[in-house]
């Protein structure tokens, strides 16, 4: 793998790679090389299978990170492509044409954290939330407590006590 | 032999007659003795004078009882320890101005006199009801020093640690 | 014998494209939605039919029915309060999600597993792959009209999750390999009783082959029915029994052995016709692959030895920043966790890899087209979805 | 396609016709499997109400509710578990800390009211209370660490020659990995004198947070660094880890956080007082832990504050009598140089009494405060005891302290059993080494090991560094010379086999086996027993004017004496431990600040 890595780097202006573990791999790419790194992958070096793609919202840092997880089952070895988005304007490069089921992780990244790919087959069309008004709910900022809570009622007949303070007000309420 | 014999026995009544003298005793001695004491260590002496009271009134309620005044002109054997007894009644040593120590060792050894006396004196009767009396006094007295010895202990020993 | 062409007389015009235009107002198209209430269906999803007579021409698969947010859920909670949740993204197979999280974070966390740990992560594994295969046959049995091996199957899958019961303590979601380890080993004369099963099942299989297998109208709905080109096995993300029933002998338990695979011995049936009845027999030879898998692991576990790490006060557990990806070979294919940490309590990104997602998904919305409507159910139960794992 | 076989074999089902049905008839009541994990149990008495069920419960489906008041250890409320949310998936057994938690193997149960299946387990009763089977921890906790990392200690052989300190304080990592462990349940919050915030500070620990750590400290404590070292950590008698495993070392890491932060930045961060003199003043006599704290407060409140210390240094008993190995005096100084800082001013070599009367402060003060210490030690008083040779410990320290000479004889015997004890054996085993290259020191303790009222460590490391301890041993005599150049001199103690020193309810009651009798040989007996205070500087008039309890000085809840002007607190009050002269300096200087307020409202 060190290898590919090594041979790769020049061509396509990898990152540092990092070795998780003998038979994956991280590496980041620009988004202007990715397309053409894919296809050379899946070509010529033998990582035929998408095994994900994904998106991690670094919300602090401002970006998106797209991960094009690629396994080359022969060599037993997996590639993750790790591609950062502007999180003020995420846009990514469909890629159905090369792996046709990555339109169905496009429409998902689409739904679910408001990732645009132009040009991918379906990409608007709702997945798995029907009529969902609020921000895309994979985001960071998107607070799951918060809308339970304006969403469902809680049940009565609740209430809790933190041991330290209950003590402090039984023993030694003054101090 | 006779004359021996004489001196070795005595009665009940007599007998009691020499406790309570010893509590008295013991209980004017404390009570003298809690102004000559610095206050800070009053509350022994006081703890102390008042336990003596309550010996005396136990005792008196004890002898004014039906039961014991049957027996009260018992012969009973005279205690080995009696000396001892009457010595500890009479010398008081303790010094003019004692510290906390001093006047709890002196009152511990005190109770050693008594419980040693009873204790032989219970051993002396026969069961029935002047043994009972000798036996609940000498553990009384047990009681005490071990409430004492233990004031020691938290005093002497174990402040500090 | 019983073959037929369709009068496409009625058909419509295929477009310059080469698509059919689906245009409702003309009347010669239906809309029919097979779920997600359908005896047909797996699970909690549906298939969105345009038929022409009985002819499907698209089918659009619809999610979502059970979205809880699982992957989001997780960033919510700490490592070790995303165990108990991992399970629930897949009912059938659970073992997969606690399997792929607690590598995941054990590799990201740098903790080791004791030896006797993985063996019975390995058993567990197997045991959860036996169910699974119980109910897919069962399931693809009645699919076909022959809802007594379904009866059968479940009664035998029952057995196991009596096995389950007494191990891990549950039986559906058993809540039993945490990070570290698992939470016991095996209770006295685990394996009589094991042994038990597996022979009971055993004779169930053999009354199956000759019920499901040995059958001349299983035969009919299954053979040629729902080819999938192995060309498309890598454009489609195809693994498991769906690409070895074409040809490909994909296994993760092969091709990038975990646990304690690499010290069982077992091939990996494939068959060539990617048809359903293919499928439908890879799945069945696994199955039998399986039985002798849990006998062997019996067989070969260490008899002593911890099955569990202590680990550091988990309220405060912190794992440095990182990635990883741990994948196994599930019932239905490529099962794998994608689990990203930032250096804080909590995950950054879970993400939940489960076959179904490409196999449901675009997979088979490029095979309905074409398909008598009859033969939908059958497709689809072949393909042995687990919609949770689409919509987590 | 299709061969006949294909066509007549699936016939073959209807053999199962004739076979029984293999469906349960009745499933309610069908027993689990013996680990299945059904409605919880627990065990009231051993549960302390620590909360960590409360907290790794995912789904939040336990909340903790008060069904006692709260005790030492024990915050009185119990886990109350909501079955409308709770997954079973037993982290709460798992991470249980006192193992109190279990579940049964019960899981049918059919109520028509949704409420009763949110209950309290152990104290609502369930027919499954008493159900063996079920889901118990297997093994030890494994879901938080058992073990304390070990301290970097001197080794015996490095340390007995010197007074350096033995213990090294813990390594980030260390303690990173200590800090760890507290599952910031809270419950040694209360049992603290000063109830230091100590989940929190543990907290900024884990985070690498010391400034913070500092601030929690001064909160409540101007004597961490001390306390850090010598803090006899009642805390950890309470915390939750201890009930299968080590408590959490919370004295050791309160040391962490002060040994991670500069003197300069100490003084930072802790600041100097923000507010206007306020023209009162306080004199405070002895400047020991108790004293100075009160001190500390006071000035930051704008009182001008003097110290008057008899020693020539401050740090009372703090100094003089904890050897330096196990409190360095730099330390001790870092601690109060933040409390000059704040514009105390500390006299010492002022003996009250005799250099200045009490008389004269009350006269010159708003108010006068007396922490004076146990700075005299006991006697047994047994035969031989005033004979030249015998000293008292507490006494010999403070002579090591002062740097003066003290005779070393190459055997010494010390009586005593606790840490004072252990301290002048320690000390005296030091300066052996230093003379003769060999330590010739034997304790002889009333008490047997099984009641010994020495720390553990203490009498570990006595033991490594070459001390020889003998449990119950009474002391009968200090023998002396009875003839010759040293007629009269210490050459022996004797001793008598304790028996049993304590009767069938717990009083001291000694017996002696008085055929057990050993001569301890020594030129110099050490009697390490009580302490008491020195309160001849009152005089006889005060003395006699103010309330006394039991041998100490009468105080209110406050602190304050019967005498208007006078407060006392500390060990002469409260007996001999650090932070609890700390915690009464707080409530000393709390009183003396209300009453001045109230004097300045009067003189408004």
């Amino acid at each position: 793998m060190r290898e590919l890595i090594e041979h790769l780097t020049p061509r396509y202006s990898l990152g540092a790679p990092v070795f998780q573990r003998p038979g994956l791999t991280f590496v980041d790419v620009k988004r202007d090389k990715l397309r053409a790194l894919l296809l050379d992958l899946r070509d010529k070096h033998g990582f035929t299978h998408l095994v994900l793609l994904t998106a991690v919202d670094w919300l602090e840092e401002g970006r998106f990170q797209l991960t094009y997880l690629l396994n080359n089952r022969a060599a037993d070895q997996t590639l993750g492509l790790r591609l950062y988005l502007d999180r003020a304007n995420p846009m990514g490069d469909t890629i159905h044409d090369i792996w046709p089921t990555a339109a169905t992780y496009q429409r998902e990244l689409r739904e679910m954290f408001g990732i645009a790919f132009p040009g991918s087959p379906r990409v608007d069309e709702e997945f798995i939330l029907e009529g969902w008004t609020d921000m895309p709910p994979y985001r960071r900022d998107f607070d799951t407590l918060a809308y339970s809570q304006q969403t469902f009622v809680e049940r009565g007949g609740r209430e809790t006590h933190e041991p330290r303070a209950t003590m402090k007000h039984k023993l030694y309420p003054e101090g | 032999m006779k004359a021996e014999a004489l001196s070795k026995m005595t009665n009940v009544e007599e007998v009691l007659e020499t406790v309570a003298e010893f509590d008295r005793e013991a209980h004017s001695f404390y009570t003298d003795l809690i102004p000559k004491v610095s206050k800070d260590i009053r509350y022994i002496v006081e703890e102390l004078a008042r336990a003596e009271l309550e010996h005396i009134i136990k005792l008196r309620g004890l002898l004014a009882s039906p039961n014991m005044r049957a027996h009260l002109k018992d012969a009973i054997l005279r205690p080995v320890a009696d000396r001892r007894f009457s010595d500890a009644i009479q010398a008081p040593e303790l010094g003019d101005a004692p510290d906390d120590q001093e006047v709890l060792q002196y009152a511990l050894a005190r109770e050693q006199t008594a419980i040693e006396q009873y204790s032989e004196l219970a051993a002396n009767t026969p069961p029935g009801p002047m043994h009972e009396v000798f036996s609940y006094l000498a553990n009384e007295e047990s009681k005490h020093k071990s409430d004492l010895e233990a004031l020691y202990y938290q005093i002497v020993h174990s402040g500090g640690v | 014998m019983f073959s037929f062409q369709p009068d496409r007389s009625q058909y419509p015009d295929i477009g310059p494209d080469g698509k059919f235009e689906i245009d409702l107002e003309t009347g010669k198209f239906l809309k029919l939605w097979q779920g997600p209430n359908h005896p047909g269906i797996t699970g909690n999803m549906s298939v969105e039919l345009t038929v022409n007579g009985d002819e499907v021409v698209e089918g659009k698969t619809h999610v979502g029915y059970l979205h809880r947010g699982f992957e989001k859920l997780m960033e919510r909670r700490t490592f070790i309060q995303v165990f108990p949740i991992v399970c629930r993204v897949c009912v059938p197979e659970p073992d997969f999600n606690e399997y792929c999280y607690a590598a995941a974070v054990e590799e990201l966390a740098g903790i080791e597993t004791p030896e006797k740990a993985k063996w019975i992560r390995a058993l567990i594994l197997e045991m959860g792959r036996f169910n699974s295969y119980m109910m897919s046959i069962g399931g693809i049995g009645g699919a076909l009209g022959n809802g007594i091996v379904g009866q059968w199957l479940t009664y035998v899958r029952d057995l196991m999750l009596d096995r389950f019961e007494e191990l891990t303590g549950a039986r559906i979601y058993h809540m039993f390999i945490l990070p570290g380890g698992v939470r016991a080993g095996l209770p006295e004369g685990f394996e009589g009783r094991m042994e038990e099963v597996l022979a009971t099942a055993e004779r169930y299989l053999d009354d199956t082959e000759k019920l499901l297998f040995t059958n001349a109208v299983f035969k009919k709905r299954t053979k040629g029915v729902g080819y999938i080109d192995p060309a498309l096995f890598e454009s489609y993300g195809v693994t498991g029994p769906n690409a070895r029933a074409g040809g490909v002998a994909k296994d993760v338990r092969k091709d990038s052995p975990y646990l304690v695979y690499d010290q069982l011995d077992f091939d990996v049936p494939v068959e060539h016709d990617s048809d359903i009845w293919a499928r439908a027999t890879v799945r069945y030879r696994d199955l039998r692959v399986t039985i002798d898998l849990l006998r062997q692991i019996l067989a070969k576990m260490p008899k002593t030895g911890e099955v569990m790490t202590s680990l550091p006060n988990v309220l405060h557990w912190k794992i440095p920043r990182g990635e990883t990806y741990i994948k196994g070979e599930s019932s239905r294919g490529e099962y794998g966790y994608y689990l990203v940490t930032d250096g804080s309590g909590y995950p950054r990104r879970v993400n939940v890899r489960g076959p179904s997602y490409t196999h449901a998904m675009a997979l088979l919305e490029h095979l309905i087209p074409g398909t008598n409507i009859a033969d939908v159910a059958a497709l689809m139960v072949s393909l042995h979805t687990y919609p949770p794992e689409i919509e987590r | 396609m299709g061969s006949l076989r294909d066509v007549l074999s699936p016939f073959t089902a209807w053999k199962h016709v004739i076979e029984t049905p293999v469906t349960l008839k009745n499933p309610i009541g069908r027993e689990a499997a013996d680990r299945y994990r059904g409605f919880h149990q627990n065990d009231t008495e051993k549960c302390i109400g620590c909360g960590s069920c409360e907290t790794i419960c995912q789904n939040a489906a336990i909340d903790m509710v008060p069904v006692d008041d709260p005790k030492e250890g024990d915050s009185g409320l119990r886990p109350q578990i909501d079955y409308g949310r709770c997954c079973w998936c037993a982290l709460c057994v798992d991470v249980c800390m006192t193992g109190s938690l279990t579940m049964s193997n019960e899981y049918t149960w059919v109520d028509t009211d949704p409420d009763a299946f949110r209950f309290i387990p152990g104290v609502d009763e369930k027919p499954w209370d008493a159900i063996a089977k079920g889901y118990q921890r297997p093994g030890e906790r494994m879901l938080s660490g058992l073990t304390r990392p070990e301290m970097m200690e001197m080794e015996p052989e490095a340390r007995i020659d010197n007074f350096d300190e033995i213990v090294a304080g813990y390594s980030r990592e260390q303690a990173v990995l200590e800090a760890d462990r507290c599952v910031e349940c809270g419950l040694c919050v209360a049992t603290c004198p000063v109830h230091m915030d100590i989940p929190d500070y543990i907290a900024a620990i884990r985070e690498g947070d010391y400034d913070l750590g500092t601030q929690i400290l001064y909160e409540t404590n101007p004597f961490s660094e001390v306390c850090g070292r010598v803090c006899t950590h009642k805390c950890e008698t309470v915390c939750a880890a201890q009930y299968e495993g080590e408590p959490i070392a919370i004295r050791w890491l309160k040391r962490h956080i002060i040994d991670n932060v500069s003197e300069e930045r100490r003084l930072e961060i802790v600041g100097t007082p923000q507010v206007l003199p306020t023209g009162r003043k306080v004199a405070i006599v002895g400047a020991g832990p108790a004293g100075l704290t009160t001190a500390y407060d006071l000035a930051r409140q704008g009182h001008a504050v003097t110290v008057y210390e008899a020693q020539d240094h401050a740090g009372g008993m703090m100094r003089y009598g904890i050897p330096e190995y196990r409190l360095p005096y730099d330390a001790l100084d870092r601690d109060i140089a933040v409390i000059r800082a704040q514009g105390v001013e500390i006299k010492t070599g002022v003996r009250i009494g005799s250099d200045i009367t009490l008389a004269q402060l009350k006269a010159d003060n708003d108010a006068v405060v007396l922490g004076i210490g146990l700075h005299m030690g006991r006697s047994t008083r047994v035969p031989g005891s005033d004979a030249p040779g015998v000293e008292a410990a507490i006494d010999l320290l403070r002579r090591i302290t002062a740097g003066e000479e003290v005779p070393v004889p190459k055997k010494v015997a010390v009586i005593g059993g606790g840490n004072v004890a252990m301290d002048i054996a320690r000390s005296m085993a030091r300066l052996q080494k230093q003379k003769y290259g060999a330590v010739g020191v034997t304790v002889t303790a009333l008490e047997d090991f099984a009641h010994f009222l020495a720390d553990k460590e203490e009498v570990t490391e006595s033991i490594e560094e070459g001390i020889e301890i003998l449990d119950a041993r009474g002391p009968q005599e200090m023998v002396t010379f009875k003839s010759g150049k040293r007629k009269g001199e210490v050459k022996g103690l004797r001793t008598w086999k304790v028996i049993s020193i304590f009767d069938d309810q717990g009083r001291f009651a000694p017996q002696y086996d008085e055929a057990d009798e050993i001569v301890h040989e020594a030129e110099m007996v050490v009697e390490a027993i009580g302490q008491m205070a020195d309160v001849s500087l009152l005089g006889d008039e005060l003395t006699e004017a103010l309330q006394w309890n039991r041998g100490r000085i009468a105080v209110d809840a406050d602190g304050h004496t019967s005498e208007p002007w006078l407060w006392a607190g500390g060990d002469s009050v409260h007996g001999p431990d650090v932070i609890h002269a700390v915690a009464d300096g707080h409530k000393l200087a709390a009183s003396v600040s209300a009453m001045l307020a109230a004097k300045a409202e009067v003189a408004k």
